[in-house]
């Protein structure tokens, strides 16, 4: 469901950043639907990538074969995302806050951390110069605090400092796709306010995911669920085994 | 050179090394023999540790880690890193931390002789709040400030690829990562390949070269020196073994077991593949060949 | 897109225009084409101006230009440039100077998006007192200064390749000079290429793809348009051509009689290689095919 | 007679940036004779080229087929020059003086020039940054006066102040060869000194050519002339049409 909710946030024809997990696997489903005509480039280097089968990681071999450019990894994050080229960043989070602040590094402190979690990889580049960015995260209170523990990529406000004042290219996160509901940047107060709920979803439910008191859109938007080909297209062509949509 | 006589010669305990390659061409015969020799107090850098520098870190080769992504591509954890960073390892690991885009700009500069190399990033992020390297430094035409990595000259880089000369001219296709960053700005460099070619073969199409003789201290011939990453055009990536890892990685006696029977337990690469002969049927790669191209004048 | 309908669609007057290849792929077909529309107040960047540029000068469509090296290669001068700076032109041409390293600097910072870029340079030579852009900035980390240059960021680049599909998927090979940095740093992008090949020829092989559609405005099929430069594989330098130069633009005249009939005098590439039917048999390159290599997993 | 001076200052081995003209003749007539294994980099990105033609320009395709790589220029510069891996640069010059100053951009002033040369090119990274950097020139006052026009690429000494004082990694201008004879940098000084005379040469020749009061070594080297070997290969086979040997 998350796959395809975030799938058909991008249009054909335009140029994304992609991340392992479920972003790829968005933008696969996108490429085989709506958007033949996606521009998939991977942070290691694949341009216009038309992977043969859904590539595990982005550093899959299939992302090489038959794409239409492999460039070293300082030219895939100073010529095409420094440069501006990139319309649409794709990033998961360990935590998302109130303001779209990401967390891949630590839960707890620091220097003693509860969980070590794998880190940054291109996740704060991307979330500064993409166009924009979308997030993909599981609703739960503790994936979704009033404030991350450490701050990975930056959201639309950080300690109150808007990401002008801040001097971010790039329109950050201004989207969360989450299992229950899409939340939104607001445009005055940068906060994420729910945009849109699943089918028969309450906003009470999305609430309870989420550790703030979470504001919500004057007109509440309704998502479709997955049509016949999304599923098909999921469950048959790109992840039979299931290995992400388990998840 | 042997891949024996190779890290003899040129890893030492104490040094900074690095071992890169995005995903593809990973070179794990050269970590297993580090383990092998049991070098100490290593810097470990690469972008993403991967299992390599799990298995070197559990081995306790290494006294400092620098990177910026430390997980198992796909899968999830490196169990043996996280137990050292959260404190169950001892001693435990120092580690220094960028993102990507860092990583690569602090092996640019390295690689063209300046001492820092600019980039616009890590605003509004806590990176520079824990790891002090990362500056900024004010542009002398539009005065906005922009952040700074320091340049990284390893001791000694490992690069693999697919095909070299007796040199050390080096082909390399496919994702190239920042390998040739990383060994222009290396004292030594140790190029392992899948094959060794006659220098003819190199000459005849020079925009494939990525790493010239010039900078080469050694060539070793490893094949499947890569596995369970892939090389393009000879074998695919192991999937199934990054699986696996997250279990025989989660207990440090596990874990130990895999070193002693696939590392400690074979003398070099080619036992390490006798040992497992289902792998090459299972991972050799389809045909795929490009068309060439008319160099002639 | 014809030749016409690109210069006409992409470059006008007043704009910031390169027309980049180092001695290779130097498209003297778009900058004729740019002499025919009658461009005027160009600003012209390149790292060698060439004959190509001399050419441009001497037809009256610069206002300034930005380059490191004006001479004829192998030969001598550049004798409309010369008239220009020694003020016998009229009116005078601007000029921006800088080395080969501070032009590469210029354009790799402006396709990187940064608005400088560090280069250890220029200590005890004069440019930098005749040029105030050539700056300096203090590393954070040695303290030491270093030399900078300001991004350059084009109005158009025209760049010519061997070979393009429909989309503009461009491979390049031999001496690919600074085209890359150029293109992406531009605002519009122009290739022109020999030959126009389907999509699956530029996928078969990848890594030679240097500048990807993406970037490009229109891509042009222009065979023998880099002549008398040359194309790696296609055709060979035409010495003769640069060394009759000399004598050609030595007097103002003479170069118009030139221009007159080989660039005003003919509609475009075509007719321009009908009018010379001996270059075609006398520079046709030989064939020196690379090898192949596998993409294949 | 040069050409043959200057390659004989090449050893076997070495890695040197090669420019156009005479030093690209002397590094051909070096790898011909006793150099085999003289690598030649060129500004241009070609390295270890294997010329079958002597190229005419350093852009010349000769240099690229059956050459070892080809880099794009920032490469160049970058990785290979700017990262100290020249030991060998190898330059000419309109003007030459005291202190080895080149000046390849104007005679007179540089805002109202009597002659406007080409420029830079690639001279003054190649002066700074090449481990030892020889000049080759013919002698006249014109060509060598007490003080440059303009410093294109900077000397032993600037204006008093030397390498070491402004940062100059690299060793600069030690030997400038002539058509008369071999002038080498003072340890101390820095000053060019005559080192050792042609054949037949007398020191006040080199003297009439030299705008300043030249010093010479205590012990003047006698140069050997052209073997027969440099002169067939300098004739027959680099040079056949006397391209650069007329000069």
């Amino acid at each position: 469901m998350m796959a395809a909710v975030a799938a058909r946030e991008l249009s054909d024809g335009e140029v994304v950043f992609v991340g392992i997990g479920l972003p790829n696997l968005a933008c696969n489903l996108a490429r085989a639907t709506h958007a033949p005509h996606l521009m998939l480039i991977y942070e290691s280097g694949a341009v216009g990538a038309v992977p043969e089968r859904l590539p595990v990681s982005i550093g899959d071999p299939a992302l090489v074969t038959g794409s239409l450019m492999v460039c070293g990894m300082a030219d895939a994050f100073q010529l095409f995302l420094q440069n501006g080229k990139i319309e649409v960043g794709f990033l998961g989070g360990a935590q998302v806050d109130r303001y779209g602040n990401l967390n891949t590094t630590v839960i707890g402190r620091y220097e003693r951390p509860k969980v070590r979690l794998p880190g940054s990889g291109g996740a704060p580049e991307i979330a500064i110069h993409a166009r924009r960015t979308l997030v993909v995260a599981k609703l739960s209170q503790r994936a979704f605090p009033e404030r991350v523990d450490f701050i990975t990529s930056p959201g639309q406000r950080v300690n109150g400092v808007s990401r002008k004042q801040l001097g971010l290219p790039g329109a950050g996160p201004v989207k969360v796709i989450t299992d229950k509901g899409v939340l939104e940047a607001d445009e005055q107060s940068g906060e994420m306010v729910l945009a849109a709920l699943y089918p028969g979803v309450e906003v009470s439910e999305v609430q309870a995911g989420v550790g703030w008191d979470l504001k919500c859109r004057a007109r509440l938007g309704r998502i479709e669920p997955p049509s016949g080909t999304e599923l098909r297209v999921l469950r048959e062509v790109l992840d039979p085994q299931g290995l992400y949509l388990k998840a | 050179m042997s891949m024996k006589g190779a890290v003899a010669r040129y890893v030492h305990d104490g040094d900074t090394v690095v071992i890169e390659g995005f995903t593809h061409l990973i070179c794990f015969a050269a970590g297993h023999e580090i383990i092998r020799q049991g070098r100490r107090e290593l810097t470990l850098c690469r972008l993403t540790p991967d299992l390599i520098y799990d298995q070197m870190i559990a081995a306790g080769c290494a006294r400092r880690l620098v990177f910026s992504w430390a997980g198992n591509p796909g899968v999830g954890s490196l169990h043996a890193f996280r137990r050292a960073v959260e404190g169950q390892g001892n001693p435990a690991l120092e580690i220094e931390e960028y993102s990507h885009f860092g990583m690569v700009a602090r092996f640019s500069a390295g690689a063209a002789g300046l001492p820092f190399w600019p980039l616009r990033d890590y605003a509004g992020t806590d990176l520079p709040r824990v790891n002090p390297r990362i500056r900024t430094v004010t542009c002398p035409y539009t005065g906005e400030a922009l952040a700074t990595v320091p340049a990284l000259n390893p001791d000694v880089t490992i690069v693999h690829a697919q095909r070299a000369d007796a040199a050390g001219n080096t082909h390399m296709w496919g994702l190239v990562g920042v390998q040739k960053e990383a060994a222009f700005a290396s004292r030594h460099v140790i190029v392992v390949v899948e094959e060794l070619v006659d220098e003819s073969v190199i000459r005849s199409d020079p925009n494939r070269t990525i790493i010239p003789a010039m900078i080469v201290d050694a060539v070793v011939v490893e094949p499947w020196g890569a596995h369970p990453s892939y090389a393009q055009g000879y074998y695919d990536r192991d999937n199934d073994f990054y699986v696996a890892w997250e279990g025989v990685s989660r207990e440090a006696d596990t874990l130990r077991r895999y070193l002693d029977e696939f590392v400690y337990g074979v003398s070099d690469r080619a036992a390490y593949m006798a040992r497992q002969p289902g792998l090459g049927p299972r991972l050799k790669a389809k045909q795929r060949y490009s068309s060439g191209v008319n160099y002639g004048f």
